[in-house]
C-alpha cells in the first residue's frame, strides 16, 4: 500500500455494495461491505494456546455422531478431579476448552453432554445466530420466539436455528452498523439487574452508553445461566447483584439446583462461563475498560483504525491489545498475566480437593447413615464450596479479570469445605451461609467508621 | 552530563538513503516532508499517524504551553536538525513501508529527548528534586558538592525506560496528550 | 516572591546555614538548611484515621511508667481474638495501632510489652536515630557497634541511642544529601537476597538505583525480622526470597521459634510489618513506584517541588500520593482502595476464626493426651496457619500493597487451620507443608507449557 490509497481510504470508509436487511444473517454477504471486519471474523477458526488459554487442536477420527476432525483438548483429561466434582452430569462426559467462534455452533451440536442427556432448545442462545430465528418463531416478536424456542427439543430448534455461529447481524443494526443486543437473556438479566439497583425499566439498546455496548454485546452469552422451570427459560440470576455470592442467594430463593451428586446427594450447582459477572468485579471494569478493547482492539487498516473481528485471547495480540493503554513491554505485560493467573491457578487446585475431600467424606457418612442430620448439613456446605470453586474455574481468564475477588472466592470455597468436614465429625460449626452472608461474624468497630477521614487530634 | 543517544540519527539515515532513497524521497515530498522541519503541530498532523496524538494533546494541560516540537525536539540548536531528519526520514519511511508497531511505541532517543524537554521549561521547579544524573543543571549536589555527577546505575524494568530513573513521565504520563 | 528572588532560589534551592556533619543528629539543625523538609517532618506528630489505616488518638491518664497522655488506639480492644492468636506472648498484653514517626520512640519505650519482657537493644534499630549511635558504640565501625548493642538490655543501649526518633542523618547523606542506607540488619538482609539471586557481594549504597533508594529507606524498617541466637543479632529472613512460603521455610531450617503457644502448646512465629515484602510483590513494585512515590509525594511549595516529609497514609493526600499517575476522583481512588481492603479484610477475619479453632481443637486434644502424635502434627499447621495469617494481619496496608497476593497467603492460612483440625480428628492428612510447597499437588500439563505461546494449526 503507498499514501495515495491511504488518502484514498481515508476519504471513504467503505463502499456499500449489497443492501443489508434486519434478516440477512450470512455473514459473507455483510462481508462485500465491510470485507476487513469479515477477514478477521473469519479467522477465529485459528487454534493458538497460551498458558491458561487459547485452545489446542487435537485431532480426533470422525463418527457418525460426531464428524470432527479436530477439537479443542479435553479438560477432564488435563485435569480428572473435575469427573468426580461434576460426578452424574453431563460436564463429566465431555468439557473441552473452548476456542473460537467458528466453532461455537459445531462444538454445541456434537459434544458428548449431547448425548448424555436431552437438551432444549434453550441452549442455541448463545451457540447459533438466532436473532433471525427468533423474529421468525415469534411472527416478528423476539420475545415470542425465544419462548416458543426455548422448551423445544434440541434437534428441533436447531431447524430452525439454521448452520450460522454468532453472526453480523447478532450484534450490528444492519442500517447503521451500531451496536445491539439481540439476545433476550441479556435484554432481561440486565433489566433485573438495574432494577435491584433502582433504575425502572431499563432497555439496554436505549439506554446503554456505547462503551458499555462494547461489553454487553459479549455479555449476552459470557454469563452464568439457567433453565427456569419446564418452559426452560433462559435466565441470568442477576435479580441481587452479580458477585458470586448474591448469585448463590438467588439460586437459594429460587430453590433451583442443576443436579444431584452422584457421590455426595449433594443437591449441587453447575457456574459456566461467568466472564462478565467476573469482570464486572475487577479494576479494568471499574476504569470503563471493555470487553472490546482487550478482546477486538483496533488495529491500524491502512487510514482506518478498525476493531479486530478476530475475537481472541489478547496474549496473542499484546501489541494492540494492552500496549494502548501500557507503555510496557510484551514480555513484561505476559509475565503480569501468568502472575496473576499462576496464583488463581494454586488456589484453584487447593479448592478442588478439598472440595473432593469433603465429597468423599459425605460418601462415607452416607454409607454408614444416609439419614444422619450431619449429611444433610455437610450437603449444603458442598453446595456453596462446590458453586464458589466452579465460578472460578469456570470462568475462563483464570482470574485475571477480577484478580483478588477470585481469590477471595477461593478462599471461601476452601473454608466452606473445610467446615463441611468440621460437620461430618460432629463438630459444633453454623450452617452453610448460602444466602451470601460473609463467612466470619467478625466486625471491626473501624468498619463502621465513616468512609471519609476524619481528623481527631 | 546525561547522554542523549541522538548521534547515531543522521549515520543510519544516510545508509538508509542510500537503499531506499527513491521510495523515501517520494514519500518525503508528498507528505509535505519539507514542512516537517517547521514547528507547528499541525505538521505532525499532517500524518493521519499522528492525528490521534493531535487530538490528544489539543486536550492536554500543555496544549497552550508546548507544541509537538517542543517535547520531541532537542533543546540544543544541532541535536534539534539532526532528530527532525533522522525522524522525518524515519517517519516517512516507516509510513510509506507501513511496518511499525501500532499503537506506536516511542523509541528510546526520542523518550530521552521528551525527558530533556521537561527540563528545558520545568528546570527551575524541580531543582530540588532532579539529581546531577538528570539533565537539570540545579540538583542538591552542585548545590553542596559542587555538582560531582552521581555514580548510580539506572533502573530500566518497570514502565519506564528512559535513559535515567528519574524521568518525569514516571508520574506525569499524560502531559504531552492524553491516550489512556 | 519577585522574579529575582525566584531564580535566585531556583539556581539554587538551598542556602546552606549551617555546616551539617556525619554526626549531626538533631533535625532542628538539619532543618535550617532545609526548613519546608523539616515542617513537614514534624507534622509526623498528627494522628488521623482513615477505614483501616492513619491512627486514632486516645486519651490515657500518664502513669509512672508511662508518662504518655495521648496512645494510638488498642489493637487488641478492636479485636480481642488477637489476644487468643498471640497468647503467651508479649503481644497480648499490649499492641496499637502504628502511628507517626514522631513516636518511635516513645511508643517503644512505654508499651505494655516492654513490662510483659525483658526487651534486647537490638529493638532500637528501627525506633531511633541509631547511625550516629552504632558508629560511636563501634568506635566508627558500624556493624562493630551494632554487634555491640544488639544484646544489651534494652534500658542500658537506651542511653546510647539517646532521644530522636527516625531522623534526617539515618535516611540522607549529610554532604550530598543523597539517600542512603544506614540500616546494618537491611544492609545484610538485602545482601543475602541479591545473593540468593546470583548477585554477589551486593553493597546496597553503590549498587542500588535512585528509585530503589527511594524505597530501601523505608525498607530499613518495615520488614519482617527477628533476633538470631543470643547475639539477639537482628536478621531479615530472606535468603530465599520476600515471599511468605520462603519466609517460612527460613525459619523451618534456621529451626526458629517465637514463643510456644499458651493454649495449644505449638512453637509458633509473630510476623511483624512486612510491608516491603508485601509490597514487592504487588504491580505498584513491578511497575517501578517506590514507597516514597506515595508516601512522600511531591509537593509544590513557593516555586520548588520537594518531597512530602510528612510520612502518613497517601489516603490522607490522595491528590499528591495517587492522582498525578491515576488521572480518576479522590473518590473513586479511595472507594477502589477500600474495596482492596474490605476483601482482604474479609479472609483476614475467616483466617482467624479458622485458627482459632484450630487452636482450640488442639487445647483439647493436649488435655485428653498431650503425647498424642496428632497434637505435634496439628502443632506444625498451627504453625503454618498462623505465620500465613499474621503475614497480612501485621502487614499494614490491609492488603493493598499486593492486593491479590494478601488473599492467596489467607487462603492458604484457611487451609492449613481446617486441615489441622483434620488431622486432630484422625483423618489421613499430609504434613503441613512448612518448607512452602503448594497446598495442591496437582499441576496442569499446561502449566508446563513454554511461557510463548504455540501455534498448532
Ligand atoms: C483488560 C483486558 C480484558 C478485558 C477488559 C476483558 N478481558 Fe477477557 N481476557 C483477558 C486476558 C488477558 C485473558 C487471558 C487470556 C489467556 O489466558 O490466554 C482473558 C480471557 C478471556 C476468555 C478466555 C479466552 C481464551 O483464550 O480461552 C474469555 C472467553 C474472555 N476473556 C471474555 C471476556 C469478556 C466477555 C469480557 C467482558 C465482559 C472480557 N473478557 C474482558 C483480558 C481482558
Ligand atoms: C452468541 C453468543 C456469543 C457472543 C455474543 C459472544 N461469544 Fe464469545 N464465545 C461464545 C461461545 C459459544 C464460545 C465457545 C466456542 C467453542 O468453544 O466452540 C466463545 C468463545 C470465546 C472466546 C474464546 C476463544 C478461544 O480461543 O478460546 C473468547 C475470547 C470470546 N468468546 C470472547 C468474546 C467477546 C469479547 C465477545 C463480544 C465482543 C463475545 N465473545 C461474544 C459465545 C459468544
Ligand atoms: C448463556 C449463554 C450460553 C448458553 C445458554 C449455552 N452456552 Fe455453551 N457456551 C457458552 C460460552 C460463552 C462458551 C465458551 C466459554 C466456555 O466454554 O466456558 C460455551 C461453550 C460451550 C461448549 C464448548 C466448551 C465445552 O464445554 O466443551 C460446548 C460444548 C457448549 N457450550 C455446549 C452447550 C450446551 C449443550 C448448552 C445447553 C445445555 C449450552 N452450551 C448453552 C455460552 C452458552
Ligand atoms: C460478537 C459481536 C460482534 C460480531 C459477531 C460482529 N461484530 Fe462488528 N463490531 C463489534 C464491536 C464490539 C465493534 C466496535 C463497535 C464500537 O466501538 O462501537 C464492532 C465494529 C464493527 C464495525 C465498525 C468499524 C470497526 O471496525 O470498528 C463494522 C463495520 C463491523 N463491526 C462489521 C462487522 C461485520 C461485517 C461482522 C460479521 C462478519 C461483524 N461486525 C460481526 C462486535 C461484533
Ligand atoms: C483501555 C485501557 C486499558 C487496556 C486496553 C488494558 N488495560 Fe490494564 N489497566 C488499565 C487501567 C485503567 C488499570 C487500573 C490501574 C490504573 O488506573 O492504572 C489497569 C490495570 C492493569 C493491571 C493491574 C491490575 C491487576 O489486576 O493487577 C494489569 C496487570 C493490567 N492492567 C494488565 C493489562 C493487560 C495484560 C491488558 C491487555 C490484555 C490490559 N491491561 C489492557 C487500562 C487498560
Ligand atoms: C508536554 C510534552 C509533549 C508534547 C507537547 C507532545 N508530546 Fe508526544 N510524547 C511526550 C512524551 C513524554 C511521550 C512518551 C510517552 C510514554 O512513553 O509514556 C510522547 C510520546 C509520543 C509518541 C509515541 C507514542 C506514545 O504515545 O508513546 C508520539 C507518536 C507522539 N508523542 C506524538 C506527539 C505529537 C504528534 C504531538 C503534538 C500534537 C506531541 N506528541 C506533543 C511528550 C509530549
Ligand atoms: C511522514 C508522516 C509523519 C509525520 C509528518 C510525522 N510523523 Fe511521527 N511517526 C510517523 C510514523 C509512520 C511513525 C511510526 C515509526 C516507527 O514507530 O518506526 C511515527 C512515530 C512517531 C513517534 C514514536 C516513534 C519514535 O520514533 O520514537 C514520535 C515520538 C513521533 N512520531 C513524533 C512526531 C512529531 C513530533 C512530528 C512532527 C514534528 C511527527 N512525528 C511527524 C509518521 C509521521
Ligand atoms: C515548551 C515548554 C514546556 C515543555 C517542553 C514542557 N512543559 Fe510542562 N508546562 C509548561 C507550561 C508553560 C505549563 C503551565 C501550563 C498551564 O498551567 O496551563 C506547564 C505545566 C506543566 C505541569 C502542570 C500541569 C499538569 O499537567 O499537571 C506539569 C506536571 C508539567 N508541565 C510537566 C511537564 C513534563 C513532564 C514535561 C516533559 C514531558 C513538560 N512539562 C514539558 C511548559 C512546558
Ligand atoms: C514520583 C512522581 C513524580 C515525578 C517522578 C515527577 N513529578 Fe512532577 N509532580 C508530581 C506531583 C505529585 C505533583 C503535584 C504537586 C502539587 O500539586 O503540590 C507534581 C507537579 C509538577 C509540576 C507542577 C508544579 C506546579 O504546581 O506548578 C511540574 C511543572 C512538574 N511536576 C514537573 C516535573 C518534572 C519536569 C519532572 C521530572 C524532572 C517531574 N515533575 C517528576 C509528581 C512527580
Ligand atoms: C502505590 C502506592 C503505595 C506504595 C508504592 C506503597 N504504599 Fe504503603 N500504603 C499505601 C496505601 C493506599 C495504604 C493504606 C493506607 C490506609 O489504609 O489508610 C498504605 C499503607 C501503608 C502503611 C500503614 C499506614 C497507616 O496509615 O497505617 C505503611 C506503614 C506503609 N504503607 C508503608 C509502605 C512501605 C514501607 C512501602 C514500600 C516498601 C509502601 N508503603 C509502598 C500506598 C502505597
Ligand atoms: C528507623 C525506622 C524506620 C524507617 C527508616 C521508616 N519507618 Fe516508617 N515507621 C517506623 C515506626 C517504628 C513506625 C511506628 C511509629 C509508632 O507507631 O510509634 C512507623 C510508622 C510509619 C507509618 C504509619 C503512619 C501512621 O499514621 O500510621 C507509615 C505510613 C510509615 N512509617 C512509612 C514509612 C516510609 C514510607 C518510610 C520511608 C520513606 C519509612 N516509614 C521509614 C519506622 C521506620
Ligand atoms: C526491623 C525493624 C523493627 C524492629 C527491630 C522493631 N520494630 Fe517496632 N516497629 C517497627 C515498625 C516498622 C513499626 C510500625 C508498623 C507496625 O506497627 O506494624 C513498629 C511499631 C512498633 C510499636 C507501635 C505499634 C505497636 O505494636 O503497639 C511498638 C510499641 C514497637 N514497635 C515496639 C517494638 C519493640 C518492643 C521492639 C523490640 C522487641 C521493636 N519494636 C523492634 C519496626 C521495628
Ligand atoms: C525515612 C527517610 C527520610 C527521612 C527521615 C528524611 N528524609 Fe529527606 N528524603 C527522603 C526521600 C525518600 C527523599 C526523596 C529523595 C529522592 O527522590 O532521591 C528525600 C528528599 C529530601 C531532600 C531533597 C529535596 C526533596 O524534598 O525531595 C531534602 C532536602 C531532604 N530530604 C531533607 C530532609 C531533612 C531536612 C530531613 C530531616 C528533618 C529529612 N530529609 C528526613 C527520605 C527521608
Ligand atoms: C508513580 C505512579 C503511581 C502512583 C504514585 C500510584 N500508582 Fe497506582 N498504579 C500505577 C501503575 C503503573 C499501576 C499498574 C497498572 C498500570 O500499568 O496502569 C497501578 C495500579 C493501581 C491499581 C490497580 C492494581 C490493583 O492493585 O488493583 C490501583 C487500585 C491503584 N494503582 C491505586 C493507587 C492508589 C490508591 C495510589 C495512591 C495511594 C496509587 N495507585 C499511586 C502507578 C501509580
Ligand atoms: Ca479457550
Ligand atoms: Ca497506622
Amino acid at each position: 500500500t503507498n499514501i495515495f490509497e491511504r488518502k484514498q481510504e481515508a476519504r471513504n470508509p467503505f463502499y456499500r455494495v449489497v443492501e443489508l436487511t434486519d434478516s440477512t444473517i450470512d455473514p459473507a454477504i455483510w462481508g462485500k461491505n465491510f470485507p476487513q471486519q469479515y477477514d478477521d471474523y473469519r479467522k477465529t477458526v485459528d487454534m493458538v494456546h497460551t498458558r491458561y488459554g487459547g485452545s489446542e487442536g487435537t485431532p480426533r477420527n470422525p463418527t457418525a455422531i460426531d464428524p470432527r476432525r479436530v477439537v479443542a483438548q479435553s479438560r477432564l483429561e488435563e485435569d480428572p478431579r473435575l469427573m468426580r466434582m461434576w460426578a452424574g452430569y453431563a460436564f463429566a462426559r465431555d468439557f473441552r476448552e473452548e476456542r473460537g467462534h467458528a466453532y461455537m455452533l459445531d462444538d454445541q451440536v456434537f459434544t458428548g453432554r449431547q448425548q448424555a442427556a436431552p437438551q432444549p432448545g434453550a441452549c442455541l442462545h448463545c451457540h447459533a445466530s438466532m436473532y433471525v430465528a427468533y423474529k421468525r418463531a415469534g411472527a416478528g416478536d423476539l420475545i415470542a420466539g425465544f419462548e416458543r424456542i426455548n422448551p423445544m427439543p434440541y434437534a428441533e430448534a436447531k431447524v430452525l436455528a439454521g448452520n450460522h455461529p454468532v453472526a453480523c447481524i447478532d450484534c450490528h443494526d444492519p442500517a447503521t452498523m451500531e451496536l445491539r443486543v439481540t439476545r433476550p437473556g441479556f435484554l432481561e438479566g440486565i433489566r433485573t439487574l438495574k432494577a435491584s439497583q433502582g433504575v425502572r425499566a431499563y432497555d439496554v439498546n436505549r439506554d446503554a452508553s456505547r462503551q458499555e455496548m462494547r461489553t454487553y454485546v459479549c455479555g449476552q452469552c459470557h454469563v452464568e445461566y439457567y433453565f427456569k422451570g419446564k418452559e426452560k427459560r433462559l435466565t441470568y440470576p442477576w435479580d441481587r447483584g452479580l458477585k458470586v455470592d448474591s448469585i448463590l442467594s438467588h439460586y437459594e430463593a429460587s430453590g433451583h439446583t442443576d443436579w444431584i451428586h452422584e457421590r455426595s446427594g449433594a443437591p449441587v450447582l453447575k457456574a459456566q462461563h461467568p466472564e462478565f459477572e467476573m469482570y464486572s468485579q475487577g479494576v479494568h471494569a471499574r476504569s470503563g475498560v471493555a470487553c472490546a478493547d482487550c478482546h477486538m482492539p483496533y488495529e491500524r487498516r491502512g487510514a482506518l483504525k478498525i476493531s479486530d473481528h478476530h475475537v481472541r485471547s489478547p496474549l496473542l495480540n499484546i501489541n494492540q491489545a494492552c500496549q494502548t493503554c501500557h507503555k510496557i513491554s510484551e514480555a513484561e505485560l505476559r509475565d503480569r498475566v501468568y502472575l496473576i493467573q499462576d496464583r488463581t491457578f494454586e488456589m484453584r487446585n487447593i479448592a478442588i480437593d478439598a472440595l473432593l475431600d469433603l465429597v468423599t467424606g459425605i460418601q462415607r457418612a452416607r454409607a454408614a447413615d444416609s439419614t444422619a442430620p450431619v449429611v444433610a448439613k455437610a450437603q449444603r456446605y458442598q453446595r456453596a464450596a462446590q458453586f464458589f470453586a466452579d465460578f472460578v474455574e469456570a470462568e475462563n481468564s483464570m482470574g485475571f479479570h477480577a484478580d483478588q475477588e477470585a481469590v477471595r472466592i477461593l478462599g471461601n470455597s476452601i473454608n466452606f469445605s473445610r467446615l463441611g468436614q468440621a460437620v461430618l465429625r460432629g463438630e459444633r460449626v453454623p450452617d452453610a451461609p448460602l444466602e451470601g452472608a460473609s463467612g466470619s461474624a467478625h466486625q471491626l468497630p473501624r468498619a463502621a467508621r465513616p468512609a471519609e477521614p476524619i481528623d481527631r487530634r | 552530563m546525561p547522554q542523549v543517544p541522538t548521534g547515531a540519527g543522521p549515520v543510519l539515515a544516510a545508509a538508509a538513503v542510500g537503499l531506499a532513497v527513491g521510495l523515501g524521497a517520494f514519500t518525503f515530498g508528498y507528505a509535505k516532508g519539507a514542512s516537517y522541519l517547521s514547528t507547528d503541530p499541525a505538521v505532525c498532523a499532517n500524518c493521519h499517524i499522528m492525528g490521534e496524538h493531535f487530538t490528544a494533546w489539543q486536550r492536554s494541560s500543555h496544549r497552550q504551553a508546548a507544541a509537538c516540537a517542543d517535547c520531541h525536539m532537542p533543546h540544543d540548536v544541532v541535536g534539534k536538525y539532526v532528530a527532525k531528519a533522522s525522524n522525518g526520514f524515519w517517519h516517512s519511511l516507516a509510513f510509506t513501508t507501513g511496518n511499525f508497531p501500532d499503537p506506536l511505541q516511542i523509541k528510546p532517543h526520542n523518550r530521552a529527548i521528551t525527558e530533556h524537554a521537561c527540563r528545558h521549561c520545568h528546570g527551575d521547579v524541580v531543582a530540588a528534586i532532579d539529581p546531577a544524573d538528570g539533565p537539570a543543571d540545579f540538583a542538591i549536589r552542585s548545590a553542596f558538592a559542587g555538582g560531582a555527577a552521581a555514580e548510580r546505575p539506572q533502573i530500566h524494568d518497570g514502565p519506564i525506560d528512559a535513559g535515567w530513573s528519574d524521568s518525569c513521565i514516571r508520574c506525569h504520563t499524560y502531559v504531552g496528550h492524553m491516550v489512556r
